[in-house]
């Protein structure tokens, strides 16, 4: 505007920089990956919403001891219900319901932390979209079971 | 410095003695109790000698309510903690917001959450609750919030008065980045005056903190600075540990100094793209997104989530990094430093971009100090001042780096500034990469269960976006006492009324983006 | 009644309609748009009287320029000025009309007494079948016979820019 | 016998109701594919929120890339963060500012229930939007990784069309 | 050809003499500057248009009344950028752009 | 008048004809630059942009249509009715008269009147009326405020497109877009004439509201700017005039420096069309890589270099073609 020439010859210069940027980009490849055809790699750390892990000894049973720690620890609440029984001719407790309001839950991982039994860990469920929020409310027990099954 | 301030301010108040406190254990150097008739001599006293209100902090001993002003220096490390008792059945204390201006918002702060009225404040009125509120949130007892006050608390009417012209930025705008409300009193383009008017993202992050215990609250941290959650989190991690002395392993700390230097970067990153989609240009936006998520490439294998991290443990890490993380990281720093001139192509030398952000917005030294800004706004207002060199934390203290200012404390220096803070982070990573030592990341001696001894901690660390000061009171207990937050954002945005001032709308939002806010910080 | 005179009927109306909305209407805003809407019928009426060129200089400076700076004159002070409603009292209203009435008639009078005799008839159209005054010509005219005038508004026009200038100039002082 | 829409839904009879009901369609199947969201960023999840929009993930590729900032232009508000109550009311009007057919799509925990800002004695949060109005699709976590906003976007379409375009995803428990 | 509608000289006289009558009683009707100054555009509408029409019907042979008509919208097109001026002015100092309110014009 | 006389016969059908050919077109354009906006600013930021609706997401702008047919006819509380209704219908009056008059090719023109280039740029500045309409009557501040900032920019940038044209008036000695066409049979003026061309180019931008020139709608400010209170069919008129908008400002740029329908091989529209695309995709390409100018340097860049450049290049024109 009222620059010197020189300055107004700079800019004119660093606006065509600019325009050489974009237009650059424009015959570059894309870097997107199409959700529903293409997914990238979930890392194995992701934290997603927690499951049920078998017993090391026994891969038939869920390794919860219903000690209920999970519960005290977790900041928000989430973990409504732990329950469980001792069958026959063990030592301690398996859980026969574990109730997750995913919906309050925050990922912060405390209560596979800090789980005795190491029978928490997180899954890999990364697209979880539902039409009621009493979709995400899980009983852990209940999955491990199903998963057992299909497995 | 802290002798002489010892002997000048012993001087001042006389009667009152002036204790020296131990600075590694409590974050302050000296502390004095005033009575309310000194408060304002005392300001002035600090306002003198360069001193800058840091934190001003209300908390409830049930017997007696306490005000803690923390005045802290710019130019050397001297924290002082002067507190205040006053009767809890009728609060009132003297304003110092004249003599500090950022006490202005600090003090409306206290007066919601707490119910103490202020002195010769001039406008008393709500900043963050709304008026369906009937007690007052951080006092220990409920209590009931009068009529009275009631009405006094919701006097400022946005609106009222003739021949004025109200524009709302917000609470939803898409140059707000979130919910902030700025009430904008116009003469045709011009603002005559900027109103922010807050809480409508406040998420009860100081109460919640006295209903948890310390490993509870952590994940509450990333989600104060959504953009910035890993300083955060190093915050509150190495605050409580220097409450219980627990010692934090090497290979943690520098992998803590990384993590939240990466995080830095993406922070830094998503203001650049945010930043300039209020000037009008999107492309860099998503141009910004692609190097973000670069970062979230290497940082969720390591913490597991791509925003909400919360991965520091009192006294170490969650789990360690590996090999992939450090060669990643590497190619990414790279990566990075070529992008910086594309960034410098599109952005920094764009004629257009300069001359819009040239000028505008400049913060003089004086008035950071009186507002109390801090990280990138007040360096590129041009004062050194990184509490990474001053207060380090983690591994800080062991990093070679320096510490950009700006020549001319407008919005371009704020630019650059952060520009070339990103290159700095880039250099802190390589160095500490260099370093990164073997070992494990985690202290044997960490508590199962954390009861920190009695007293109070007045911690800092530099967060993306300034200084964020960590107050706790402990008694004990598995639970704070009382938790408060010094968020840089908060003391950021005070100084927006008057930068605002007599400019453009297009330069207010210039402005507002050059402060880099993010929301549920302010409002906590 | 062919499809010219449905056309011409249309503009004829608009105008009308648009002086009258640009008088009586209560807000400024359509008054202007009263205004706009005359100009554009006028600008018709030039087409019918054979010179597209004036039309389109018409809209070019009453609706390009004139009505755009009163439009923005509206929009910086309207927002803030919202008092007053355009409408006065039926008084007010009585004696406009009486004024303007009176100056009509005594306009026409006037105009009627001086040159009442002198007034010419119009030549029936039909005498006179090719009627081009083309742009070229009035150009032509602007620097022959009209060169003064045209100096003279060009004059004005400058003085008025200089004095619009100046009037900027004075209330940024102001400020 | 007209053919509208991608899928070559047909006109074949001129009866009232039923050309009615085949324009709907088409209408629901033009509506699914053209979701344009309010910017409208709460908290966290609001960055989550424009990743989504970004190069990685690209919302725009299923034509629900076009955010607009006023609510008058938008068919979908997706809540993306923590709803205070002095927020509330504001949402509220924002929803009915919007015109209809309309969707809200709550995104992350705190906009579903509260998420982790919920505890004995709080004062200040919405317990679930879908206490102020009506939620079409749910995306959980804290926050949902883009992906799975994706899957909300597709899960609405589902509901505004009845059928679903991609094969519906794989559960990784 | 005469009886077409649009070739009546009538007409468009009387449209003139209309925007004047409008115009002039606009000018004393109107309350603010700005709608006297609409009025005032109407009243050289009406001068421009009579011109032109005069021209067309009674000198045909040459562009005299064309002309003037062009020289008029230059004199509207500066009448009105300085009123406009003014009256930008006159709100900035009295806040309002009343025209019977202005009593006083010095200072 | 004797040509509105013999309008009734096959001229009137010609136009009723071409109207119609125009209103087709407008609809089309539109359709097509939605689709290629997305298109050309997701793969400057290196995405894909549409692609799931319809092969390469051609289908997009349909759908977008349809719903926005679809969409509830709103009319929010306080507007000033009739200027909130007529706005969007009156934004359309400047569009479709330009089309009339631009040349697409030696045989395809609605009419060529002697008066062309002017009635364009007469008609143009009705749209700030339409604006103005639209920013007053709905009652929003955001909209009053990029209603005021649209107006502005219109009185500043209408005088150096003005003042960039008529040199080549001046050359051509026409007002009729077809002359000026014509005259460019050898070199294109854009060959004489760079400043003109620059100077037109950059206040056409800025004509259309585009960035860096987009402070009436600036997203960032304004919200959406004087159409922040329409929705549905109503927001889609406005679009589709911002769309049709740029169309025309590329066309005449290209009828009166590139040469219009002129080229070899192929046939007239084809050339015409394809230097007008490349007119508008220049456009986008602005819009996606520059920040938004404030409103004092948008004023300054039209005041004092715009005008003051385009005198000085009517000056040396004038000089030159007198000697």
């Amino acid at each position: 505007m009222t620059a010197s020439p020189s300055a107004f010859i700079k800019g004119a210069g660093s606006l065509i920089a600019g325009l050489g940027v974009t237009i650059k980009a424009f015959f570059q490849p894309v870097v997107t990956s199409q959700y529903p055809r293409q997914l990238l790699n979930i890392s194995p750390r992701f934290r997603s919403h927690t499951k049920l892990v078998a017993d090391r000894d026994n891969p038939e049973k869920n390794g919860c001891i219903a000690c209920g720690i999970c519960v005290r620890n977790c900041p928000s609440g989430s973990i409504k219900k732990v329950e469980g029984e001792k069958r026959e001719g063990e030592k301690r407790k398996t859980a026969t319901s574990y109730l997750l309001d995913f919906t309050t839950c925050s990922q912060c991982g405390i209560c596979v932390e800090t789980c005795p039994s190491a029978a928490l860990d997180f899954s890999a469920d990364f697209n979880l979209a539902g039409f009621k929020r009493e979709d995400f409310h899980f009983d852990l027990v209940k999955e491990f079971e199903k998963r057992k099954k299909t497995s | 410095m802290v002798e002489r301030i010892k002997a000048e301010l012993g001087a001042t108040l006389k009667e009152t003695p002036v204790g020296e406190a131990d600075y590694r254990e409590r974050g302050y150097h000296l502390f004095a109790e005033v009575a309310s008739a000194d408060l304002l001599n005392v300001a002035r006293f600090f306002d003198e000698r360069g001193f800058y209100l840091a934190a001003l902090i209300c908390v409830d001993y049930k017997e007696y309510l306490e005000l803690v002003y923390i005045f802290s220096n710019h130019a050397s490390l001297c924290k002082v903690k002067i507190t205040l008792k006053i009767d809890p059945a009728k609060p009132v204390a003297p304003t110092i917001s004249t003599v500090f201006d950022c006490a202005y918002w600090h003090e409306r702060e206290i007066r919601e959450f707490f119910g103490v009225s202020f002195d010769g404040h001039p406008n008393m009125t709500y900043l963050f609750l709304h008026e369906g509120i009937d007690f007052y949130p951080l006092r220990k007892e409920k209590i009931p919030v009068s009529d009275e006050d009631k009405k006094a608390l919701g006097a400022f009417r946005p609106g009222e008065g003739e021949d004025t012209f109200f524009v709302n930025l917000g609470p939803q705008h898409p140059s707000t980045h979130g919910v902030l409300r700025v009430v904008l009193k116009m003469d045709g383009e011009y603002i005559e005056d900027a109103q922010p008017v807050l809480g409508y993202l406040h998420r009860m992050h100081e109460k919640m903190a006295e209903n948890r215990s310390y490993l509870q609250f952590l994940p509450n941290t990333g989600r104060m600075d959504y953009l910035g959650p890993m300083a955060f989190n190093l915050g509150y991690v190495t605050a409580v540990e220097r409450l219980c002395g627990i010692p934090v392993p090497d290979r943690a700390n520098y992998v803590r100094v990384i993590l939240t230097e990466l995080n830095r970067l993406s922070s830094h990153l998503m203001w650049l793209g945010a930043y300039l989609a209020d000037l009008g240009a999107l492309t860099p936006f998503l141009f910004v997104f692609d190097d973000r998520e670069e970062i979230n490439d290497i940082l969720e294998p390591v913490t597991g989530s791509r925003l909400t991290y919360c991965y520091f443990r009192f006294g170490g890490l969650y789990n360690d990094v590996d090999d992939a993380f450090v060669a990643g990281t590497r190619a990414f720093i790279e990566r990075l430093r070529s992008r910086f001139s594309l960034y410098e192509k599109l952005v920094g030398g764009n004629v257009i971009f300069t001359n819009r952000t040239r000028g505008i917005g400049v913060i003089t030294k004086e008035r950071a100090r009186k507002q109390a800004v801090s990280g990138p706004v007040l360096r590129g207002a041009g004062i050194p001042m990184d509490i990474r060199k001053s207060e380090p934390c983690a591994a800080y203290g062991e990093m070679d780096f320096d510490v950009p200012v700006g020549t001319r404390g407008d919005a371009l220096d704020m630019y650059q500034v952060r520009i070339r803070e990103m290159e700095n982070a880039l250099n802190i990573i390589e160095q500490a990469l260099a370093r990164l030592p073997e070992g494990p990341i985690m202290t044997e001696k960490a508590p199962r269960k954390l009861k920190p001894p009695k007293g109070d901690l007045y911690h800092t660390v530099e967060t993306p976006r300034g200084e964020l000061g960590i107050y706790i009171v402990s008694d004990e207990s598995d639970k704070p006492y009382r938790m408060k937050w010094r968020v840089p954002s908060f003391s950021n945005l005070m100084i927006f009324p008057e930068l605002a001032k007599g400019n453009l709308l297009a330069d207010a939002v210039a402005i507002l983006g050059s402060l880099d806010l993010v929301i549920p910080e302010i409002d906590r | 009644m062919n499809l010219g005179e449905i056309i011409f009927l249309i503009t004829v109306v608009a105008t009308l309609g648009g002086a009258a909305m640009a008088v009586l209407s209560g807000s400024i805003v359509y008054a202007l748009l009263g205004l706009v809407a005359a100009m554009f019928g006028i600008a018709g009426l030039y087409i019918f009287l054979n010179s597209p060129f004036l039309s389109m200089m018409q809209i070019l400076i009453y609706v390009g320029a004139v009505s755009v700076l009163i439009a923005f004159a509206i929009m910086l002070i309207g927002p803030l000025y919202r008092k007053p409603k355009e409408w006065t009292t039926v008084g007010k209203f009585v004696a406009a009309l009486g004024v303007a009435l009176v100056s009509l008639f005594t306009f026409v009078r006037f105009v009627m007494e001086t040159f009442g005799d002198t007034l010419p008839q119009g030549v029936p159209l039909a005498e006179s079948p090719s009627f081009k005054i083309t742009t070229k010509e009035i150009g032509r005219l602007f620097f022959n016979d009209l060169v003064l005038p045209f100096e003279l508004i060009s004059l004005l026009v400058v003085v008025a820019i200089l004095g619009a200038i100046m009037l900027a100039l004075f209330s940024r002082g102001n400020k | 016998m007209v053919c509208l829409g991608e899928r070559g839904v047909c006109l074949e009879k001129e009866v009232f109701p039923v050309k009615f009901a085949v324009v709907e369609k088409v209408l629901d199947l033009a509506r699914a594919n053209s979701i344009w969201p309010m910017t409208f960023g709460l908290a966290c999840c609001a960055i989550e929120m424009m990743s989504t929009a970004m190069s990685r993930f690209d919302l725009d590729r299923f034509g629900a890339g076009v955010f607009r900032a006023t609510p008058r232009q938008a068919d979908l508000m997706i809540v993306s963060g923590t709803v205070t109550k002095k927020m509330a009311p504001v949402l509220v009007t924002l929803y009915e500012q919007m015109p209809s057919p309309k969707w809200v799509l709550a995104m992350g925990n705190c906009a579903i229930s509260g998420g982790p800002f919920v505890f004995e004695g709080q004062y200040n949060v919405i317990e679930g939007v879908d206490l102020l109005v009506p939620v079409d699709v749910y995306v959980p976590g804290c926050p949902p990784r883009p992906e799975a906003l994706l899957e909300g976007f597709l899960k609405l379409e589902e509901k505004i069309t009845g059928k679903r375009r991609f094969p519906g995803p794989e559960s990784r428990w | 050809m005469t009886d077409l509608l649009y070739n009546y000289q009538h007409i468009y006289l009387f449209v003139a003499l209309f925007l004047l009558f409008c115009g002039i009683a606009g000018v004393v009707y109107r309350r603010t500057l700005i709608g006297m100054l609409v009025s005032m555009e109407l009243i050289m509408n009406g001068a421009g248009l009579n011109l032109a029409a005069l021209n067309r019907f009674v000198s045909p042979e040459n562009g005299y009344g064309m002309a003037f008509t062009l020289i008029i919208m230059g004199i509207a097109a500066a009448e009105s950028a300085i009123a406009l001026g003014i009256i930008m002015l006159i709100f900035k100092k009295y806040r309002h752009i009343e025209g019977g309110d202005l009593k006083e014009m010095k200072d | 008048m004797e040509q509105i006389g013999n309008m009734i016969g096959w001229e009137t059908v010609k136009m009723v004809v071409g109207l119609v050919g125009v209103l087709v077109f407008v609809v089309l354009n539109a359709l097509i630059l939605t689709w290629a906006e997305r298109k050309v600013a997701g793969h400057m930021q290196r995405r894909i942009g549409p692609k799931e609706v319809g092969p390469y997401g051609l289908i997009q702008p349909i759908a977008d249509a349809l719903k926005l047919l679809g969409k509830e006819i709103l009319t929010p509380r306080e507007v000033d009715k009739p200027l909130y209704y007529l706005a969007p219908m009156i934004i359309f009056v400047p569009v479709l008269v330009s089309f009339v008059v631009i040349p697409f090719d030696a045989s395809l023109q609605v009419m060529d009147i002697n008066v062309g280039i002017l009635v364009i740029l007469a008609f143009s500045s009705l749209s700030v009326f339409s604006i103005l309409m639209a920013g007053w009557g709905s009652n929003n501040k955001y909209a009053l405020i990029g209603a005021i900032r649209s107006i502005a920019q219109n009185i500043a940038y209408e005088i150096p497109l003005l003042l960039a044209l008529l040199p080549i008036i001046m050359m051509t000695n026409s007002f009729s877009l077809k002359s000026i066409v014509e005259a460019q049979h050898g070199l294109w003026f854009v060959v004489y004439q760079p400043f003109a061309f620059l100077i037109y180019f950059i206040a056409g931008v800025a004509e259309t509201n585009r960035t860096p020139f987009d402070l009436p709608e600036a997203e960032s400010e304004l919200v959406a700017g004087y159409h922040t209170e329409y929705s549905g069919m109503r927001f889609a008129l406005f679009f589709l005039a911002e769309y049709t908008n740029i169309f025309i400002v590329s066309a005449i740029a290209v009828t009166f420096f590139l040469g219009g329908y002129q080229g070899p091989f192929l046939p007239g529209i084809i050339w015409f069309l394809l230097k007008s695309y490349l007119l508008v995709f220049v456009i986008m390409w602005l819009r996606w890589t520059y920040p938004r100018v404030r409103f004092d340097q948008l004023l300054n860049i039209s005041w004092k270099a715009l005008i003051p450049l385009s005198f000085i290049n009517l000056l040396i024109t004038g000089g030159l073609l007198k000697l």
